[in-house]
C-alpha cells in the first residue's frame, strides 16, 4: 500500500482506535509441551509465541556466570511472518532486538538464585505487523512466570508513536511506516522503565506526554497478563480438584 | 546421570509395553495420534496450516513470489522447501543453521510434493525463461512431540492446498489458487524390538532404531521413502510397512486434505 | 582473580567518589572528556573523520558509490553503517563478525543520522528506480575509552559535513557537497547509583548498570533515543537525561560541527 | 542434452545395458598412504574415493560417546565431478547423503569395541554420473575393511529406477535425470536393508519387484567387495613371501 | 605422547642423515621423488590431471563457463584457483573452510600461473565487458606426502595444457584449446640445517623452519616466488635456491609439460 | 586513472622519486592506550596502526603451546582505505597477508620466554596505497619493541619492484597497477630475509640487483624505526625527571 492521505481522520485512525487506545489482545498462557513455560500472545495482528528453559545447564561452559544465572533471548521472525518473505536466521535488526529485549527482562529475573545456570527465553513471531518486539516481552515475561522463575514483577511493554502531528499509542503497520516516530518502552507495574528505544521525531513536550501515554498502555497490558496467568492457574487449581 | 537412569527405565517401559502388543497411550500399533489441521492461521502468507498431532505441533507458511527460473527448466516454477528445529521447539534443538536431521526433514518434505507432482509447475510459468512463481514452503516447529515428518508434510500439503498465486500483488489479474493435481500424503513407521508402530511419539522415536516414511498419492502408488536411523530393515519389514502407509494416507486424506 | 579484586576495587573507588558529586578524572557529572575532531584524514574516502574524546579514538570513513535503490524507495539513495570492534582496540574486544554491542553501536549512530533525516535521501538519487548514491559509514574504533557511542556518533556526522558525491569519478558532473539538512548529536549519559553521569570513561561504563543515549537535532528536537543495559530508569532520570542532552547537543554542535 | 524420444529400444538401455544390468565396476584397494584404509571405486562413469581414518581420538570431545565409537561421515563432490561447476563445501544435498551413508554402514561395524573414539569415513567424488552416494558406500565399506575395522560384514548398494515405464537396475545420468524413479539401497549379504530412499513414481507392485531387483544388484556387487580384498591381502601376502 | 616422541626422534634422524649429506629415501639433495602425470583423467572436466609426486597425490580439474569479467578488465578472462585440504588426504587436515595454508598454496598456485601471463586472458573475452570465460582451476588434495606446492602447480599447468574451451556447448563454435603462451614450473627448497634440499617429503617438510618456491617460466625468468615458514634465508640461500630452481624447472618442463 | 604512457621519465617516477628511493616515512610510538604496545606507521599514502597484545593468556585453549609463546597476527584492511569501498571482515589476500607477516616477525621473537601465552598483533590499515604488508610489518616490529616484548632485533620491510624495465624501491599505487613486477622483503638488520614474496616478471640478473636494493631500503628503514623508539622513550624518560 501507498503512504495514504491521511492517518487520523476526525481523532480516529484507520483501524478504527482513537489515539490512546491499544490493539485487541489475546493471551494463551502454557501452549507448549516440551518448554517449561510459554505464552501466545496476539497484539493485534501480531502473533508472536515465547517459551523459557531453565534454569538449565549452560553451553557452552564459558558463558556460565559464577554468580547468577545468565539469561539469554532470542528473538525470532517466521520466513512467513512478514509480507516480503524474511530469509531464515538472525540479522542485525533482530540481533539488537534481542538484546535490549534481554535488558528490558533482567532486572525483574532473581538471577543471583541460579548461579552456573542458563534462563533461556525464545520468542518466535509467527505474524508481524509492527511492535512485535513489545508483544514478544509481553508473552516472555508470562512464559518467565509460567516456567516457575522467580521473578520481581511482570514487564509489560507497548509503544507509543506520533501520526499527523499527533501522538498515538501502539502503531500498528501502516502507522509505523507512514508515521513520524516510534518510541516502545517496556515497564515494570511500579513504574520502572526497563527499554526505551526512539526514532523519529517528537518534540520536548511530545516526549513526555508520550512516555505518559506509553506507561498507561502498560499499565493496561499488566492488567491483562495478570489475568492471563490467573486463569492458567485457577484452571489448573479445577483440574487438579476435579481429579479428586 | 539422573537422566540417563530415567530414559533407561522409560525405554525398558515401552520395550515391556511392546511386547504386550500396547503403546503408553493406549493406541493399536497402526493408530495415529489425534490430529487437528487448521488452515489460513497466518494471514501475511499466501496459504498457511498450523498442525497439531499428538504433543507434535507446528506451522507451515507459504510465501509466494516472483522470481528467475533455474537455466535448465525455464517454462517452470520453483518451490523451496525449509524447516527448522528453533530452540523453542525442544530443550535438545539448538540455534543456527540447519543441521542433518531438519535438512533431511526438510527434503522428504520437499520430495513427497515435487516428485509425486503435486503442483503443476509448468503453470507457475509466468513469462518462460525469465519471470517464475517462488514458491517458499517454511516449516516452524513449535513443539516437538515426536514425528515431526508426517506433521510437517500434512501441513505443506494443506497449506498448499488453500494457498493462492498472488496475481494482484504482481498486477497479473486475480488471485487463484496454487495449481495442485495431486494430494501426497507422508506416514511415518518405527521399527521397536521388531515390532512395527505407525506416527511415533518422542519417546517411541527415540528408543526406535529405524523410521521409514512412505509417502503415496492419490492413486495408491509411491512417490517418496526414506529410510532413517541406524538399523536396518528386512524386506518383509518393509514391504509390510508400505501396505499401511498407502492404507493409512488414504485415510488421513479423505478426513483432513480434501481439495 | 587478581584481576576479578581489582575491578570490585576500582568500582567501589569510583562508586565513593561519585557519593561525594566527584568522578575519577575531576569532571563535572554533566561535563564531557577532551574532544577533538579532524576531518578529511582519509583521502581514498569520500568523507572521513577522526575523534578523540578522552582516551576514546575511531576513525569515520563514509565511502560512496553508486548502486540500486530498495525496491519500495526507488527515489531515494542508501545509507549503510558499519561499525566494528577490533580488537586492535582492547584486550576484551575479539575478532569475527560484529556481535550484539557493536550492532546495537552501529544502529543507533545510524538511526541518529536516518531518523533525524540529516541527508536528504532524495538528492541521493539519479536515475529513479535504477542508481542512486550508496553511502556508507564505516566507523573503525582504534582505541576504547569509553562512551564509543558519542564519539561514533560525533564522527560519523562530522565526516558526512565534509564529504562530497564523487560525481567526476562516475561521470555525472562536479563533486558536490552530501546534501545535509541537520546536524544530529548523541548525547549518552550512565547512571551510577542514582546518579546520572555524561559522557562516561571506560571505568564508569563497566560499572553503570544503564546507559541512556539520546539523539537530538539543530531545533532541539528528539530523533533518535536508546537505553542500553540491564538496570531499569524512572521517567524523571529519563526525562532529566533527555534535558541535559538536548542542551549538551547544542554545545557541541555549536563548538565542533559548524556546517 | 535434452530428453532423448526413448530411453530403452528393444529392450535395450541408452548406453547398451540390458534393464538388470549392472555398469562396469572397477576396484582398487589401498590406494591411499595417508588414511588406515582407503579405496577407489568405479561405477560406470562415476569415479569416487573412501577413506577411513580411526579409531582415533574425538575432536571436538563433546561428540564422545562412552559406550561406543561415533562414526562419521563426510560424503564431498569436488567442484570439478560435475557438468557445471560446483561450489566447493557442504550444501544441503551432500548433508542428508552423508547422513543416509552413515547410517547404511553403522549397523556393520562394531562401534561398541571402541568407546570414545571416532571412525572417521570421507568420501570423495571425483566424477558423478548418477550413483555417487551408493558408489561412495560400496567404497567406504571396502575402505573399512581395509583400515581393520571390525564389521559383520560388507555392505553394498546400488540403486533400481524406472525409465520408459520399465524397471531397470543402476540408473546412469541420462536415465535419472529423464527417467520416473529412482531408488537407491543398501543391503548386508544376508538381506538386511541398511539404507532405502525413493523418488518418483512407482506402484504398489513395481515397488515390490524393483527392491528384488535392487538387492540381486546388492549381491553382484558383494562379489565385486569381497574379491578386491582377497586379491589385496593375497598380493600383500605374496609380497610379504617374497620378502623372506 | 608417544607421538611427539616419535616425531623427536624422527626429526633427529633426519637432521642426522642430512649432516652426512643424505636423505630418508636415498635422493640427492636436488633430486625430485618419483613424478607421474595423466591427463584427462575427468571427463566432465574441460582439462584435468592427476599429479604423483612421491606420496603426494592430487587431482586437477579445470572447469570453464561463461560469465561477467571485472569491471577493471572488462576484454579479459578470469581465473579462479582453488585448493582444499580435505580431511580424507591427512589425518591433519580437517573439514570446513580453507584455512591459511590451504589458501596460501592456492593463491601462490593462481599467481604462478597469473604472473607468468601463461594463459593469454585477452583471449578468453567473448563479448567485451558483457561475456567472458571463467577457467576455474581446482586443486584436489587426495594424499599429503609432502610438497603440496610443486604437486598443484605442476597438475594445473597440466590441466590447462590439455584442457579445451567448450565453445560448442555454448554455441560459440568449434571447442579450441586454452590459449597458453607459456609453461611456467614450480620448484620448491626446503632449509634444513643450514642445508637446502628440493622437493621435500613430509618428514622434511615438516621439519624444516622454511620453504621458498621459485616458479620459473620457459625463457627461465622468475614469475612467482614464495617463502613460507618461520626461519630465515640468507641472501645466498635465496639466491642459491633460484639457481637450482630455474634449472629444474626446465628439467621438468622438457620431460613432463611439452605442449 | 587508466595507463599512463610513461612511469619513468629521465629517470624520474611519477611521483618524483628516484628509482632508489623510498617514499616519505612519519612514525609515532605508542599511540594507543588499551594496547601494550603500538605504532602508527605512514608510508608514502598508506597509513597503518599496529597494536600488540601480550604475552597473554590463549583463547582458545588449544591453540596453547607448552614450550612457547604462540603469535598471531591479523592484517586488516578498513572498509574506506581504498578507492572501491572493501567488504569488512577477512578475504583470502588478507589471510595470506597475515601468515607471510606472522612468519616474517616471529624468527626475532624470543618465543620461548613465554610458554601456554599468547603475543596478538592486529595491523590496521587506514589508507592504502601499494605496500600495505610492508609498512604493516616495519609497524608491528616497532609495537612489539613498545610492547616490551623480547626481541633479537627490529624487522625492517619494503618492496622493490620493475617498471618501464627498470627496477625501482618501494612502488607506489600506480607503478603497483601498471608496473611488471613486485617484490616485498623483509629483513633483520643483520641481512637475514625473514619474508620474500614475488610476482611478475624478473630475469635472473634483475632478480640479484633487486634485492639488494630492496635489503638497502630496509636498512634505511631500520634507521627511521630505531631513531622513533628512542624518540619515544627519551621523551618518556624527560616525562619521569619532570615527574621529579
Amino acid at each position: 500500500m501507498s503512504k495514504p492521505e491521511k492517518l487520523i481522520e476526525n481523532g480516529i485512525r484507520l483501524d478504527g482506535r482513537r489515539p490512546d487506545e491499544l490493539r485487541p489482545i489475546k493471551i494463551k498462557v502454557g501452549v507448549l509441551n516440551r518448554a517449561d513455560g510459554s505464552c501466545y500472545f496476539e497484539f493485534g495482528r501480531n502473533k508472536v509465541i515465547a517459551a523459557v528453559y531453565g534454569p538449565r545447564e549452560v553451553h557452552p561452559r564459558h558463558q556460565q556466570k559464577s554468580t547468577s544465572a545468565v539469561v539469554r533471548y532470542r528473538y525470532n521472525m517466521a520466513s512467513f511472518s512478514v509480507e516480503e518473505r524474511k530469509r531464515p536466521g538472525p540479522d542485525r535488526r533482530s540481533i539488537e532486538v534481542s538484546k535490549v529485549s534481554r535488558e528490558a527482562l533482567e532486572p525483574v529475573i532473581f538471577q543471583e538464585y541460579f548461579p552456573r545456570s542458563a534462563i533461556d527465553i525464545f520468542v518466535e513471531v509467527l505474524q508481524a505487523d509492527a511492535g512485535t518486539r513489545t508483544a514478544g516481552i509481553n508473552a516472555a515475561s508470562i512464559a518467565l512466570a509460567d516456567a516457575g522463575i522467580p521473578m520481581k514483577s511482570l514487564v509489560s511493554s507497548c509503544a507509543v508513536g506520533k501520526v499527523d502531528d499527533t501522538l498515538v499509542l501502539d502503531l500498528f503497520k501502516d502507522e509505523d511506516n507512514y508515521g513520524q516516530c516510534d518510541m516502545p518502552i517496556a515497564m515494570t507495574p511500579d513504574g520502572n522503565i526497563t527499554l526505551i528505544q526512539m526514532d523519529g521525531h517528537l518534540t520536548r513536550d511530545e516526549f513526555t506526554e508520550g512516555l505518559e501515554m506509553a506507561k498507561k498502555g502498560c499499565l493496561a497490558i499488566h492488567e491483562l497478563q495478570k489475568a492471563a496467568l490467573i486463569e492458567k492457574y485457577n484452571s489448573q487449581l479445577e483440574g487438579e480438584v476435579n481429579d479428586k | 546421570m539422573t537422566n540417563e537412569i530415567m530414559a533407561e527405565l522409560r525405554k525398558d517401559y515401552i520395550y515391556n509395553l511392546m511386547i504386550k502388543g500396547e503403546r503408553e497411550d493406549g493406541r493399536a500399533f497402526d493408530q495415529y495420534r489425534e490430529l487437528t489441521i487448521d488452515t489460513n492461521v497466518i494471514d501475511k502468507a499466501e496459504g498457511s496450516a498450523r498442525v497439531k498431532l499428538g504433543d507434535t505441533h507446528l506451522v507451515v507458511g507459504v510465501k509466494i513470489q516472483t522470481g528467475t527460473p533455474f537455466p535448465d527448466t525455464p517454462d517452470q516454477g520453483v518451490i523451496i522447501t525449509n524447516l527448522e528445529l528453533i530452540p523453542l521447539a525442544s530443550p535438545v534443538f539448538e540455534a543456527g543453521p540447519p543441521r542433518e536431521d531438519a535438512i533431511e526433514l526438510a527434503r522428504v518434505v520437499d520430495r513427497g510434493i515435487r516428485e509425486s507432482q503435486a503442483i503443476d509447475l509448468s503453470k507457475l510459468c509466468i513469462t518462460p525463461g525469465e519471470k517464475v512463481w517462488m514458491v517458499f514452503i517454511d516449516v516452524h516447529v513449535l513443539d516437538d512431540g515426536g514425528n515431526i515428518m508426517d506433521a510437517a508434510s500434512l501441513g505443506a500439503v494443506a497449506a498448499l492446498l488453500t494457498a493462492k498465486l498472488p496475481n494482484k500483488r504482481f498486477d497479473l489479474g486475480d488471485d487463484v489458487n496454487v495449481p495442485m493435481r495431486d494430494v501426497p500424503v507422508s506416514v511415518t513407521a518405527v521399527e521397536i524390538g521388531g515390532s512395527i508402530m505407525l506416527d511415533p511419539s518422542l519417546d517411541e522415536q527415540s528408543i526406535a532404531g529405524t523410521r521409514l516414511t512412505v509417502t503415496s498419492n492419490q492413486e495408491g502408488n509411491i512417490s517418496a521413502m526414506q529410510k532413517s536411523g541406524v538399523y536396518p530393515l528386512t524386506t518383509e519389514q518393509i514391504n509390510y510397512i508400505v501396505d499401511i502407509a498407502i492404507e493409512k494416507a488414504k485415510e488421513i486424506r479423505e478426513k483432513f486434505l480434501v481439495i
